[in-house]
């Protein structure tokens, strides 16, 4: 009992590194990418594992435990929530409600880090959480409705039972049978990782760097794993639902790295928009497939019988 | 025909008493208060015992002439549960009045006051439709009297103005008397009922017109209401707690005695006569009553002048009540009656000690009365509350009656009562806000109001009355049905009680 | 003596005592708690099934009033009076305004509505828990504003009473009984013959229900009432009373049941009227409260917001609906009322309810602090605290009828819930702490205590639903639905999944160790004050710079009004306000009638017998 | 131990994040140093928004009595460890601003300068020297001027007490002005 539950405990450090390393390296590559659009060299891809490391060794100043509490809660539920997702083949904790889990537990994340970043007392911070609060506002709702239309198509929550759904080549997959939800929740992933044009959170120059504005060495460096970790669980959570899941790990990132690079390359090219903009964006377009979707997926026999 | 020849003291007494007074008062004025108290608490214990020791229905036979040869008087449970509130009301503002001298002459006023008591008592028990007209003139005159008092120049105003307008009522009246004894050569009111139905003369219908026009001015329904607010208004608060809680219970008993027992139908539902159907009448007077007097009580500033529109309206409600026909209807209407009148005389005598204080009588004045004095505002609130039929409170169950009444009658009344519940909310609004401003609001100074006992007693009893009332509606309702039931069976449940050997029948 | 009248006359009793000893306040308050605490023990002699008649001489009919006990109301009436047992503990030691008998007499008719088993108790129990609950209202904090919150209260409320009673005579003329049982019995019977019919007795009805539980487009008086209600008594009509019009719906809803009535996706067509109430009511709760200011206003409008999931949830009438939407209203009586009592905690400390005026009191009030947070950690369905469960329930339920719309309506509602919680959390307890504030200490032993217990029940039940989902099948199936499956009291089982709630607990707990382990080990850091903040190189004292300078609370989410601009032109509030003053304008008008000329009076009266006459002619 | 410390401080020399602080004409020269052309970006060097977060401060220019209290205040909010970086002439004596009566002329009595970059203004291959410079300083265990700082925190703070008297009466009369507003 007692060893079953240090191996499972082992592993799900194991998950967390391993996600942290795959999180830290797409930033990394992303760099890169974006250095290469604009005719630069670039940093090496491995610089976001120095800068991590620099932060863990640097100083940095608390303004109480409220502070404290927030950053480890806003990186605790998202280690949590990775011991849910089915990567590649795996999955540390099978729930046959991981999806939902996942969602709510990234939640309590992003609430814990609010909770810290506003304790700082600084409004940069708080202005920015109020903007990244409105841009969830927004790109929760088309998210919400594709989330809806897999639950009403593979009439479980179950991520490991939906990627086994998809087994069996690429017209299986949910990309082929939900091609507007994928464009949805494609278009929420720029939202959710925080991308340009939906980058006004953490603008440098406008509210210098937004929530991040008092942290400094550790609590940056938390700050960055749960970028990291939740950049990993947000395209991990897509590349279950519409990209049939993966036979191995190495598969699984690559296709995680596809949706990031998609990501990355719009980033790249547009500016930022005004929040205000963005929240109705992603009312309208998005929003708009996300239903379109779902009242497809209902057409076609989607409603569960009760 | 059960007799019960002693009950004519109900009427005697007072009327005796009333002319005596001055006699007493050159003993001592104190005297001359105290005899109406005594007076009426006789009158009051007197009912009571008719009540509880069920001795009624019974006739009153003048001088041995059997009805419909003489004059009789017929205390039926109507009357009994009439006259049981009445002399309650009168006995608790005589006992409030013990206090109140300060509206001058207090030897004259006491006579005056006991002499409308009589008069209402006279006016329920009387058996003859033109000695009701006499009853009316005695409560009419003393009425004009008494809303003189006080020291304000409105009073006067407001007497003149009843007094006009009551005298185009008894006018009228009194021409409806007259073209049915033209008809039918009987004032009896039993003779009538039952002589009516084999008449067809349109002269008839013509004087039930006469007399709901003539009646509804004591009624208070609009048109015939005008008088209302600037009498209330004008007469010092005793007498306002009295006109509108005795008078008006005079004429809506004379208006429904008429048009039930004399005008209606055998059965449950009375309501037609020749084509013009009078209860139906009567029910767009009320329910335009409760409409008008709402929303202008609504649109008030003082309080005084809003509790005088609501009378007017909670008068539409009793009148809707009986309008329905119905045996439910009636019994609406007499409990509502029986609530509105012990509700807004106790509100009045309230009204009166706080303007005793030296408080104004607007709305904004009411302004954290509950630190001067938590008495008065809870006593005010439970009014308010029994007033806009709320429960554990008298109030609720009559309304509550009203409304299954018109449910049950279906038809437009579905949209008067609709129109009802509107204006109810209207009220609902009016009175809450003053109880508002009384529980809110600290005042300028919170000197406290010391209530002392004379006053106070009314206005516990009035409470506690109420409360009872609520909480076992039983009280009421028992009597009350069994005045419905004499409303609406017009042949059992009076004409045989009063002439048992009634020709075609 | 018999428990079911023992819940009745206890509460009376007690508001008696503490009408007669008001004046001796901490006398009063304790009268008030031990008359809570003497009627929950009273609870325990009751079962399902327990009748009580009562013959009444009344209205000429054989009027039976009576009281039942059925699995739901068992299950109200615990909730209710344990939430009230922690309000007046609460009370006992703060300042906050409340009128003890007045409470004690909500008690009373709200254990009375939970109980009647006939419609005239249960019409007069909720009427007496009106006007009980609106001289409550008066003297709150601010007298002309309480005044006003009162009055709206008093006219919606007694508006929807009047509907009611009219729903309950035209009920009972047609069966001829006042009973609950064979009247919606009845309605079950006709609902196929006469669905319009049906339609508008029930609409009557729903009215009623729809105003006490705010839902919209009656949703109005709500942020009036409970922003400007007596501190000590918001907790208790927004947690309890706002339930009413649950138990109200639940009396009504079962009679779609068995009846063949014409379905949208599944759903009776009735059901899915109110699930679009419901869903609204949820929408525009939550866009409202992220606009205000008003601590109190905001968690008013949150409120009603969630009431509107409850109303969703329960119109969907199936075994996971019926269940999420009774879970979801236990959570949010819990989370609501942690969330409202440490608001009103803040309350009486600082001494206002605008939250742009407060801000980093975590610093002075930690306990109140953290219930806050785990109460809209809660409140915004995050697990493992109560709040997610039911939730995620709602979201099933309506999944699983492919309400694809009024999903998208509630989830948004529950994204913008998190917006205002955090806002609410940001500006009372999170930035500057206000040197106003250098002296506010944390809440007494007493409400420290209400505190822990109210933490400790948020996590409790997260993590164990099972001790409130047990009650809630055998309601469910007492509605002769089938319950849904339990497997343990860790487990919420829904459509799609069984969550183990503990296990959740446990992973996350872990996670937490790792974390501070983490943030311990590594490099250290250094305390700096509040006051150390990053200020563009200015240094802040030179500037005069006070904390509350540096605090941006006011107008946190201006940037969406310009988005929701369309949507808050329309006004409902002011369709009702409108309403109001056009009728007082009516009033002043027809007030001109009576001018105070006495020839006027002559001419009305003869006027009206002119018109008599003649319309006797014409007839004639 | 010091295995480790060589480790940590390879890992900081090339992960630098930069807080400029401009305020002269020497701020034009980083666009160029950051875009295209030169990118500094390929050293780990990223221009960050606060102190808490940045390694480096790059004042770009001369410094006004008003602008030294804000640079002191900005560097004592940056956390360890920290450096300096002085461009231009006007950190090293002044510059053109020499004989100003407000314009200080050594940067390094007020706030420990671990490299200066002379010229002015200096091209970006000048500011990428300096910062490989610092670079390997940094890995060298060499650049060490936070320490110093906190070593002979007196002097530095007498050097600054000295001229930041003179900004007193100014922001005494602000003061009033903030207080009638």
């Amino acid at each position: 009992m007692v060893i079953e539950f240090l191996i499972k405990l082992a592993q799900g450090l194991g998950i967390g590194a391993l996600a942290l390393a795959t999180g830290l390296l797409f930033g990394g590559i992303g760099r890169k990418i974006i250095a290469r659009i604009q005719r630069r060299y670039g940093p090496p891809f491995t610089q976001n594992y120095i800068d991590l490391f620099k932060l863990f060794s640097k100083g940095s100043v608390s303004h109480g435990w409220a502070f404290d509490l927030g950053l480890v809660a806003g990186f605790a539920p998202m280690l949590a929530a990775l011991m849910f997702l089915p990567i590649g083949p795996f999955t540390l904790l099978p729930s046959d409600s991981s999806l939902i889990m996942i969602v709510y537990l990234m939640m309590m994340a992003y609430l814990g880090m609010a909770m810290g970043v506003l304790a700082s007392g600084n409004p940069n911070s708080a202005i920015g959480m109020s903007r990244a609060l409105m841009l969830m506002a927004g790109y929760e709702v088309p998210f919400a409705a594709v989330i809806f239309s897999v639950y009403l198509f593979s009439k479980t929550g179950y991520l490991t039972q939906i990627v086994a759904q998809q087994a069996g080549g690429f017209m299986n997959w949910n990309i082929v049978k939900m091609p507007l939800g994928f464009l949805a929740i494609e278009i929420a992933l720029q939202g959710m990782l925080g991308e340009k044009p939906f980058d006004q959170a953490i603008a440098p120059a406008e509210i210098a760097s937004g929530p991040m504005v008092e942290l400094g060495g550790k609590y940056l460096g938390f700050g960055m794993i749960q970028h990291s970790v939740g950049l990993f669980l947000e395209t991990g959570i897509v590349v279950d639902l519409f990209l049939g899941g993966a036979p191995n790990f190495w598969i699984f990132i690559a296709k995680q790295f596809v949706l990031y690079f998609i990501v990355i390359l719009v980033d790249a090219i547009l500016p930022r928009l005004r929040i205000h903009e963005s929240t109705s964006f992603f009312w309208k377009l998005p929003l708009f497939l996300g239903i379109l979707q779902a009242v497809i997926v209902i057409i076609q026999g989607g409603v569960l019988n009760v | 025909m059960k007799t019960y020849n002693i009950a004519a003291l109900l009427v005697g007494v007072p009327l005796l008493m009333a002319f005596s007074i001055p006699l007493f008062g050159f003993i001592s004025k104190q005297l001359a208060k105290w005899i109406t108290v005594l007076t009426l608490g006789f009158e009051f214990f007197f009912a009571l015992y008719i009540f509880l020791w069920h001795i009624y229905p019974f006739n009153v036979i003048m001088g041995n002439w059997v009805p419909p040869f003489g004059e009789n008087l017929y205390i039926g449970p109507f009357a009994t549960v009439l006259i049981i509130l009445v002399s309650f009301v009168g006995l608790m503002i005589s006992i409030y009045n013990l206090w109140s001298a300060n509206h001058g002459d207090v030897v004259h006023f006491a006579l005056l006051f006991l002499m409308f008591v009589g008069g209402s008592i006279g006016l329920i028990s009387t058996g003859d439709i033109f000695n009701i007209f006499i009853f009316m003139e005695i409560t009419g005159i003393s009425s004009y009297a008494l809303a003189a008092y006080g020291p304000e120049r409105r009073a006067l105003g407001g007497a003149f103005k009843y007094l006009v307008v009551s005298s185009i009522g008894s006018t009228l009246y009194l021409f409806g008397v007259l073209l049915i004894y033209t008809q039918l050569g009987t004032l009896n009111i039993a003779e009538i009922a039952a002589r009516i139905s084999q008449t067809t003369s349109g002269l008839l219908t013509f004087a039930g017109i006469l007399l709901v026009a003539g009646l509804a001015v004591e009624a208070e329904l609009f048109p015939f209401n005008g008088w209302v607010p600037d009498t209330y208004t004008g007469a010092v608060n005793p007498v306002s707690a009295t006109l509108s809680g005795i008078g008006s219970v005079g004429g809506v008993y004379v208006l429904f005695r008429i048009l039930m027992t004399v005008f209606g139908k055998d059965g449950n539902f009375v309501s037609t006569y020749g084509n013009i159907d009078l209860m139906s009448l009567v029910a767009i007077l009320g329910s335009a009553t409760v409409v008008i007097g709402e929303l202008s009580a609504l649109a008030q500033k003082n309080v005084k002048k809003m509790l005088a529109y609501s009378s007017m309206a909670q008068m539409g409600l009793v009148a809707i009540g009986f309008s329905i026909g119905s045996k439910m209807g009636s019994y609406a209407g007499v409990f509502q009656l029986v609530n509105h009148s012990v509700a807004k005389a106790m509100m009045f005598l309230i009204l009166g000690v706080i303007v005793s204080f030296g408080i104004g009588e607007r709305i904004d004045d009411m302004k954290g009365l509950w630190y001067k004095s938590p008495f008065l505002t809870i006593t005010f609130t439970i009014g308010s509350l029994s007033l806009l039929g709320l429960p554990l409170f008298g109030g609720f169950w009559s309304k509550f009656a009203l409304v299954d009444a018109s449910i049950q009658r279906g038809g437009w009344y579905d949209f008067v009562i609709a129109i009802v519940l509107f204006a109810s909310v209207v009220e609902a609004f009016y009175y809450l806000r003053i109880v508002g401003y009384m529980f809110t609001s600290k005042p300028i100074s919170t000197d406290k109001i010391k209530v002392s006992v004379s006053p106070a007693v009314p206005i516990v009893a009035f409470s506690i009355l109420i409360i009872a009332i609520g909480v076992f509606p039983q009280i009421v309702g028992g009597i009350s049905w069994n005045a419905a039931h004499e409303l609406t069976d017009k042949m059992g449940g009076y004409v045989l009680n009063v002439i048992p050997t009634i020709v075609g029948h | 003596m018999n428990s079911l009248l023992a819940l009745l006359i206890i509460p009376v009793i007690g508001s008696a005592a503490a009408a007669i000893l008001q004046r001796y306040r901490i006398v009063e308050r304790l009268i008030t708690f031990l008359t809570f605490s003497l009627t929950f023990l009273f609870l325990f002699g009751i079962k399902t099934g327990n009748l009580f008649t009562w013959h009444l001489d009344f209205l000429g009919k054989n009027l039976e009033m009576g009281l039942q006990i059925t699995p739901l109301s068992i299950f109200m009436l615990y909730m209710t009076i344990a939430f009230g047992i922690v309000l007046t503990f609460y009370n006992l030691s703060e300042k906050s305004k409340m009128k003890g008998f007045l409470l004690l007499l909500t008690l009373a008719a709200s254990n009375w509505i939970f109980m009647s088993a006939d419609l005239i108790s249960f019409f007069f129990a909720w009427e007496l828990m009106g006007w009980s609950s609106i001289l409550m209202i008066f003297g709150g904090r601010r007298e002309a504003e309480s005044r006003q919150g009162a009055l709206y209260y008093a006219m919606m409320s007694i508006g929807g009473s009047y509907s009611m009673l009219i729903g309950i005579f035209l009920l009972s003329n047609l069966t001829g009984t006042f009973s609950i049982q064979s009247n919606v019995s009845y309605l079950v019977s006709i609902l196929s013959v006469h669905p319009w019919w049906v339609l508008g007795i029930l609409s009557l009805f729903f009215a009623a229900f729809m105003i006490k539980s705010g839902i919209f487009p009656f949703h109005t008086w709500v942020p009036y009432t409970y922003g400007e209600a007596p501190d000590g008594f918001v907790p208790y009509l927004s947690s309890v009373m706002s339930k009413y019009g649950v138990y109200g719906f639940l009396i009504f809803l079962p009679l779609t049941l068995g009846a063949h009535v014409p379905t949208v996706l599944g759903l009776a067509w009735p059901n899915y009227v109110l699930l679009w109430f419901g869903s609204i009511t949820a929408v525009v709760g939550s866009v409202l409260a992220f606009m205000q200011d008003d601590v109190k206003k905001l968690f008013a409008y949150s409120s009603f917001s969630n009431l509107g999931f409850i109303l969703a949830a329960i119109a969907i009438f199936t075994p996971i609906g019926l269940t999420a939407g009774l879970f979801h209203a236990f959570n949010h009586l819990l989370f609501n009322g942690a969330i409202f009592i440490t608001v009103i905690a803040v309350i009486s400390k600082v001494g206002t309810t605008r939250m742009s005026e407060m801000g980093g009191l975590w610093q002075k009030m930690p306990l109140t602090f953290l219930t806050f947070f785990v109460g809209i950690a809660a409140a915004a369905g995050i697990p493992p605290f109560a709040g997610f469960g039911s939730k995620w329930m709602i979201f099933q339920a309506m999944i699983s009828h492919g309400l694809i719309f009024a999903t998208i309506l509630l989830f948004f509602s529950s994204i913008a819930s998190f917006l205002y919680l955090m806002r609410a959390f940001h500006a009372i307890f999170l930035g500057q702490l206000s040197h106003r504030y250098d002296n506010v200490k944390e809440v007494s032993a007493i409400g420290k205590i209400t505190e822990s217990f109210l933490l400790g029940a948020l996590i409790f039940f997260g993590i164990l639903p099972g001790f409130i989902l047990d009650p809630i099948n055998s309601i469910v199936s007492s509605f002769g639905l089938k319950p849904l499956p339990t497997s343990g009291y860790e487990y919420i089982n829904g459509f799609f999944s069984s969550i183990n709630m503990v296990s959740i607990f446990i992973v996350v707990i872990i996670a937490f160790i790792f974390g501070f382990t983490l943030f311990a080990v590594v490099a250290k850091h250094k305390k700096v004050p509040q006051e150390d903040n990053y200020t563009a190189g200015q240094i802040p004292q030179d500037w005069n710079l006070t904390p509350e300078m540096y605090q941006f609370s006011y107008d946190f989410y201006e940037p969406m009004d310009k988005e929701l601009a369309p949507f808050l032109k329309v006004k409902i509030d002011g369709f009702f306000k409108g309403f109001g003053e056009s009728v007082e304008y009516i009033g002043g008008a027809v007030k001109e009638i009576f001018t105070g000329n006495v020839q006027i009076y002559t001419y009305l009266a003869i006027g009206g017998l002119v018109i008599f006459i003649i319309a006797g002619w014409v007839v004639w | 131990m010091s295995e480790w410390t060589e480790i940590v401080d390879y890992f900081r020399g090339r992960s630098m994040w930069m807080l400029h602080y401009c305020t002269g004409c020497g701020a034009i020269e980083l666009p160029p140093t950051m875009t295209s052309r030169w990118d500094m970006e390929r050293f780990g060097i990223t221009p960050m928004a606060t102190p808490r977060q940045a390694d480096i401060l790059l004042i770009t220019g001369y410094l006004a009595i008003k602008t030294l209290k804000r640079v002191i205040y900005t560097y004592e909010q940056m956390q360890a460890p920290k450096w300096v970086l002085g461009f231009g002439s006007c950190t090293i004596n002044g510059g053109i601003y020499w004989d100003s009566y407000n314009v200080i002329e050594r940067l390094d009595k007020y706030i420990p300068v671990d490299i200066y970059i002379a010229g002015c203004m200096p091209r970006p291959e000048a500011i990428l020297d300096a910062f490989v410079k610092l670079k390997e300083m940094v890995q060298k265990g060499e650049a060490k001027g936070y320490e110093k700082y906190v070593k002979n925190y007196d002097w530095y703070k007498a050097n600054q007490d000295r001229v930041l008297k003179r900004t007193s009466p100014v922001l005494k009369e602000i003061e009033k002005v903030t207080k009638i507003g």
